[in-house]
């Protein structure tokens, strides 16, 4: 289908400290196609996101953006590039207001002036969007918001404005029913419009439901990449708790491989 | 450059050699008068460098850790003769036990160490230039003729004995004044650390509530300039007299401007010269032959050899013999604003 | 209660009146959401303390000097805001105006230089400083603290060199003197009220039409007006009693008009509220003292903007250091020392800066330097001992916070925090 | 069922400032059964289980414990009483590891000495009993740790003590397919061993799974609390958006009840 | 590499042997988990630069002074790191060990006291006050910058009026002067020496053995040796060099042995790293100072920790005026004020508390103090003029900061922050 991809990654290595948290990791987003990016809690998901937005740097791998190889050292270069990412914390300031969060780095001016009208207003409609309900004003700080609204804020942020690659992890999992549907929706759309999307989840539903494609990460490692339409849920499950499902999947475990990983629960005493 | 080592000691410890030990020298802050910052060291490096004899003078910057910190240090390196300016009797007691526990000769330097027994003290008298201060003003106001004028006294810092000394000179003079009458008693205050930004508030706030102020005793030069500013401000400048001490460019402009009734005068090259003499001597290993008056030590009552130098009450009449004395240049204080003034003074 | 509504965003909303804006105003505050009101309320506290112990304090000649006296506070702790919104601090700030101040009175005095060749340099010394702790802070990684306390050290060991060692350096420089201890002309100071407050309304005017031209909800016509009212009345009547006579001896010398300083520290506190509340980098400074994370996230370059706090910091402590020589007439190596860094520390927090960041205007330093100068001056008035006088400072200093802290509590009760 | 509630509340307010939250709420939880706590996002389920465990004071109302009238001021009453709560913003602290976060408070020691084996211990079981597979270390910063993590450590922490409530507020967002499963059994197990639990969730089939009753907050105020057994799927997603579904919840909507509440979202111009 | 697995907590675990754990040990070094090193490593490059400056620095007679100089700030400073752990500060540290100071002094030389009844009332008087900050700031919630501002500027006054308005107080009690004066004989400094390292050992054991009977993992015997001998190996030559005659004069007056205040400083350091790291009260303060609303939730008596960290703090800061008393043999209004409260932070945070709270160790504050000593020991044997040594004293500073703060920025590119 989609011709060439438009963030491409490739042996991605990425280790704090002595922890080696993703081993050789490749992914591929094509446009117009909503990626699913699936794996155990501690798989290595939102490091491997913080990564690709430049909030952790690299330890080897190449990273392709529309073809060229890119290197993204901070966050104003993938937002410079056209990546835009709703991040798993949140990253909201509890000192500002919802109006001020959307617009943080990106604040509409007229002449060196703030335009706060015109921030309020769109963000107003981003909101709405978004089926926001009980919000009380656009000028309540964040502080106060519940996690729901905190998460809805979060992503409003993210869709306003024209980025190429949008990667939102675990966008829904604070989200109530409506909202939920609301953000399958608008990821579905943006999609449709041409965009790459990555999607972070857990709901196996959710990424049936709108993704083209599976990525699982089993332990720091890419299990498999493979088409929606080719497998099955519980095929995925498989992917993520073991690592492989069938022929799919990352060759048998060796104990030498992930045996130091999984059981060193106790190492070295406490500090 | 003023304090920096001459280079020429080889680590020689207290010295058994023929050759003269080396002198360790401690001043006491920078802030209570500009003496211990600019004057002092210059004129006593110039002695010793004079003499021959390797000094080495540090300043403590009114902190008392850091002068026993500097003592111990002079201590180790093995100085022949250690002559301090003490923070206050107490380390300076210490630190002088502790020298004459290592064998190392001990001179008082401008203020005695109370119970210290250091072998010499060279010193103007505290006192004395604080009397000083209250005779001149005393004299000034008479010379205005107001009658039962008030008197505020800016004092210096709380914290510094020898503002506690000026004051029980110029409180002698003129307590018996409040007494019988002629002056009234005004506000008095300690101004911290010796601070001028400070002292202009209290200053202004001693005027905001009491506007008959007739006559400031201003510990020193700085204090006085703050309080000039003040009066200048309301136009009162010249007709309340200011007093001062240290003969600053300041104060000494301030003097031929009219606007500071005196200033005191201690001749801090002699000073110097005199502490260098007896320090060079002990150094040498002779016995000094320069201190010939004593000083009783009121704690210990012990009578400590002495160089005891006079300070010098300055006016507008004898600015110029700071100028001769070559304590600061014509050239300093006769800027284009005091040229006029200068030559009033007859000064050439 | 005629809601009307409109549409903003395609979400409904309400307009709101003079009574339903009062009544959300009162919940608010008995909410805990107190904004300024405990520091204003404690500067009223102290004013009545010391009113009732002196009668002076309340005089004319009083209240001008109060200003001269705060001025050098003011300054700082405005410039001390920014750091402390980043939730750095700055511990040289007060020598740092102390050198900056030497350098000026230098150029005066001993170079003859003219006012407006030097305070410019000197302004430029302080922007100087600022970058260079900024950069230390920012691009290796200091805690500020550490680099601020170096700074604190050797900057006090600058001054003693710039001023050889220890004198005193007086400035005769005329317009250079005035600046902290003059007035301004009965006429001027009628004529800067009138635009001050005419600036306000039209500030405020504009905006509720540029909301209104929106669609959006704007604030109710009566209260914009009260509000320019209030601070019509305030100005007019401080100018009132400024451009009153009140030499000590009238014959001699005549004292009105408001302290030339006043409309400077006017100006920064106008131009310093705006870049922080109305312009992109304002907002970006209360990001990264909020959630420094989020800002970088945000594509915010971290690394200047707290450079650039420093570099405000300095600034103002320089102009703050102009002040104080300006005021003594001369610059000593105790210039800048002394008490002056942890009250003007103090009177930011006081007015509600937080030390952790994110919280701060600069209305507040203005406030709490306000605090300062009134605890200054009355103490300086009622003639204790120098003993007695700190622990009373410190007292008094106790009980101004305390209003504050009580008043806040209800706010720690219902959850706002 | 189940005789007397174990928990129960009476028409409690909460209001924050201006705002108010929860209008005379009422709220039974029964000994050996999971009631389930639904709501859309913002309709104050995180504010009632802080009012519950003394964060926020309430403004009026009662709460019964086991029959008796109980004020608790602050979370260490709560924990007196044998309430225990997992919440959503999980406070955990960064500083500490995983170990001293889960008995912070209750440290466990020998004389006045922590005794760091026993916790060190306990906490390895507590984690294994809830298929943690990629904790590095017991003795690994929380800060360093995975979304999911983080709220296992959360769980865990809750589940040590010997407590009559459990309240988990959202406990499953951010975990992957089996913990869920493990989190979800684990609830079940605690009723049925005669505990209270309370259980907050946006998702349906979690809810349905192991929910003995159900209770759904709209928009501040209990919109019906009723079993599980009675309701369907669909009624209870009409009660979370609309409040009612056909004879139970709310009385229909009068304007002005609600109007200011919903439609009000940019009052009073920007601060 | 052998691994013997066994199980704890019902789930595998791996035994570490020795090169693992180095390695891991090297693994978490590379990845910016420097913990203490970068100031031990400015540290020593300080006394590089000194001792290539000056051979004096190396003497065993300066080696002994550095204590003496030291221990003021490193007493303060560990009382600081436990205000500092929970993101306060505490301003008034050092008037406040003046004003204990002071009582101690008045009552050995005024009233005649005999030291074993003054000092704890000295001691007492720092607890009651710490009490006083920590009610203040706990129970009415004001600032502590500003509470401790006010206790700054008011126990300055205390000691003025103590003092008697400026003079000063002889201590001539032979014990209590002796405290940071004397030195122990060379016997007693071995046997102190002794016992550090044979207590050391029974705790380390005692700990390895404690967790193998669990089954749990235990940091390998070598490693533990390893420590132990380090430890012993740094003790014994640092006694060895203080035993040796290190008088200048050794005719008149014999000087060795460990300096007195050195086993004070090792019994508090000792005592409050296991109140820190082995009670659940110092549990909750780090849990407090990380995430005071987690610590709340877990139902942890906020307040009271708050309360208590600041007894502690004004507790350490008597014992630290006592010590300036004792080596002054006197105490004057300039006693705990000048530099010694910013020296005291400083120290604490150089060695790496963070004054945000939830970051230090009470070793910290050793470290720092050591640093800062160095450098006044340093800049006194270097003998620059006042203005320069103010300077230096800043730059080397900062140098000692950057050390540090390079050495963290692989932290920082890590990720590990
Ligand atoms: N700064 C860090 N230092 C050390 N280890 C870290 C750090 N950040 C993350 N880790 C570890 O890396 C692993 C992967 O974390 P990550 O947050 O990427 O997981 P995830 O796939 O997003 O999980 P979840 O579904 O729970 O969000 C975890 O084991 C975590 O403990
Ligand atoms: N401190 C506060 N000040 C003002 N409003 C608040 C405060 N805390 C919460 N709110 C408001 O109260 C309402 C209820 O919040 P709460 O966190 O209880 O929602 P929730 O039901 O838990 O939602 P979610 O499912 O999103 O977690 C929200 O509209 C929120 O904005
Ligand atoms: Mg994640
Ligand atoms: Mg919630």
């Amino acid at each position: 289908m989609a011709a060439t991809p438009l963030l491409e990654l490739n042996g991605i290595n990425k280790a704090f400290g002595p922890v080696q948290v993703l081993h050789d990791v490749s992914l591929s987003v094509y446009p117009g196609e909503v990626t699913a990016l699936v794996g155990d809690n501690g798989a290595g998901k939102s490091t491997m996101v913080k990564c690709i937005s430049g909030i952790y740097q690299i330890d080897s791998g190449t990273v392709t953006f529309e073809g060229n190889q890119v290197a993204i050292h901070a966050p104003s270069d993938a937002s410079a590039l056209g990546i835009e990412v709703v991040y798993q914390d949140l990253a909201l300031c509890d000192n500002l207001d919802v109006v001020q969060n959307m617009f943080l780095g990106r604040e509409k001016k007229r002449g060196i002036v703030l335009d706060e009208p015109t921030m309020e207003q769109m963000a107003g409609d981003a909101l709405a969007s978004l089926s926001v309900r009980t919000l009380k004003s656009l000028r309540q700080l964040v502080a106060s918001l519940s996690g729901g609204q905190r998460q809805t804020v979060a992503i409003a942020k993210a869709v306003l404005w024209n980025s190429k690659v949008v990667i939102l992890d675990e966008p829904t999992a604070a989200l109530g029913v409506a909202q939920t549907a609301q953000v399958l929706e608008l990821v579905r759309r943006l999609a449709d419009n041409g965009l790459g999307v990555v999607l972070i989840s857990h709901n196996m539903n959710d990424v049936f439901a709108v993704s083209d494609r599976i990525a699982a990460l089993y332990l720091g490692r890419m299990a498999a990449q493979v088409k929606t339409t080719d497998v099955t849920h519980s095929q995925v499950v498989e992917l993520i708790t073991g690592g492989r499902s069938g022929n799919i999947g990352l060759p048998p475990e060796k104990p030498a491989d992930f045996g130091g990983d999984v059981v060193d629960i106790t190492p070295g005493g406490d500090k | 450059a003023c304090g920096d080592d001459s280079g020429s000691d080889s680590g020689s410890s207290g010295g058994g050699s023929t050759a003269a030990g080396k002198v360790g020298i401690i001043l006491p802050d920078t802030k209570s008068s500009q003496r211990w910052g600019t004057d002092d060291p210059k004129f006593l490096k110039a002695a010793f460098d004079a003499a021959g004899v390797p000094v080495e003078i540090q300043n403590a910057q009114g902190d008392k850790t850091q002068f026993q910190t500097i003592a111990d240090g002079m201590i180790s390196s093995g100085v022949a003769v250690l002559m301090i300016v003490n923070l206050d009797s107490g380390t300076g007691k210490a630190v002088l036990e502790k020298a004459k526990k290592a064998g190392i000769a001990t001179i008082d330097y401008d203020r005695l160490t109370l119970s210290g027994g250091a072998d010499y003290y060279v010193s103007f008298d505290n006192v004395k230039v604080g009397k000083l201060q209250g005779e001149g003003l005393v004299k000034c106001l008479e010379d205005k003729k107001y009658v039962k004028p008030v008197v505020a006294e800016l004092n210096g810092s709380p914290t510094d004995n020898n503002a506690t000394l000026f004051a029980e000179g110029y409180d002698g003079v003129l307590d018996p004044k409040y007494a019988d009458g002629t002056f009234q008693k005004g506000p008095n205050q300690d101004v911290p650390d010796w601070d001028n930004a400070q002292a202009a508030t209290i200053f202004e706030q001693m005027l905001t509530s009491n506007k008959n102020i007739k006559g400031v005793l201003a510990a020193n030069d700085g204090l006085g300039n703050a309080a000039i500013t003040v009066l200048k401000k309301n136009k009162l400048n010249g007709q309340v007299p200011v007093t001062g001490q240290d003969a600053t460019v300041q104060g000494l402009q301030n003097i031929l401007a009219g606007d500071q009734c005196m200033t005191v005068y201690k001749a801090i090259k002699k000073e110097a010269d005199a502490a260098a003499e007896l320090a060079v001597a002990l150094a040498k290993k002779q016995k000094p032959t320069t201190a010939t008056g004593t000083t009783k030590d009121p704690e210990s009552g012990a009578d400590v050899p002495s160089v005891l130098l006079d300070p010098q009450s300055i006016t507008k009449e004898t600015v110029k013999d700071v100028i001769a004395d070559g304590f600061v240049t014509k050239d300093a204080v006769c800027t284009a604003d005091f040229a006029k003034f200068c030559t009033e003074a007859g000064i050439s | 209660m005629t809601t009307t509504t409109t549409t903003a965003g395609g979400v409904k909303v309400v307009k709101p009146t003079v009574t339903s804006y009062i009544n959300d105003y009162w919940g608010r505050v008995r909410g805990g959401d107190l904004g300024g009101l405990p520091a204003i309320l404690g500067l009223v506290v102290l004013s009545l303390i010391f009113g009732v112990a002196r009668d002076t304090f309340f005089s004319g000649l009083n209240f001008a000097n109060l200003f001269n006296q705060g001025a050098i506070y003011i300054f700082i702790a405005m410039g001390l805001v920014f750091v402390l919104l980043l939730g750095e601090i700055d511990l040289s700030a007060g020598y740092t105006s102390g050198v900056c101040g030497a350098v000026v009175a230098i150029l005066l005095t001993n170079h003859g230089w003219d006012w407006y060749t030097a305070i410019p340099v000197a302004l430029l010394t302080g922007i100087v400083i600022g970058f260079g702790l900024g950069f230390l802070v920012a691009k290796i990684g200091i805690p500020s603290f550490v680099v601020t306390l170096a700074a604190f050290l050797g900057f006090q060991g600058v001054l003693l060199v710039l001023l050889g060692g220890g004198t005193n350096i007086s400035t005769r420089n005329e317009f250079f003197n005035s600046l902290n201890n003059d007035n301004l002309s009965v006429s001027w100071s009628w004529i800067l009220t009138i635009v001050a407050i005419l600036g306000y309304a039209a500030a405020q005017f504009s905006r509720v039409r540029s909301r209104a031209a929106r669609g959006l909800v704007t604030d109710p016509m009566g209260i914009v007006l009260m509000r320019i009212g209030g601070l019509a009345v305030l100005l007019i009547v401080a100018t009132a009693i400024l451009t009153q006579e009140r030499a000590i001896n009238p014959a001699i010398n005549s004292l009105k008009g408001v302290p030339i300083v006043v409309p400077i520290i006017g100006f920064f506190l106008v131009l310093w509220t705006f870049v922080l509340g109305r312009t992109s980098y304002g907002r970006h400074i209360y990001a990264v003292g909020g959630n420094t994370e989020a800002a970088r996230r945000a594509g915010i370059p971290v690394d200047r903007i707290r450079i650039s706090v420093f570099v405000i910091g300095s600034f103002m402590a320089s102009i703050g250091g102009l002040m104080a020589v300006s005021r003594a007439s001369s610059v000593d190596p105790n210039t800048g020392g002394s008490n002056v860094l942890l009250y003007s520390v103090g009177a930011a927090v006081i007015g509600g800066t937080s030390l952790f960041g994110g919280k701060g205007k600069v209305i507040n330093a203005v406030v709490g330097g306000a605090v300062i100068a009134v605890i200054d001056n009355g103490m300086g008035l009622l003639g204790f001992s120098s003993g007695q006088k700190f622990i009373f400072t410190g007292v008094i200093l106790l009980i101004a916070a305390s209003v504050d802290a009580l008043a806040r509590r209800r706010a720690a009760a219902t959850g706002n925090r």
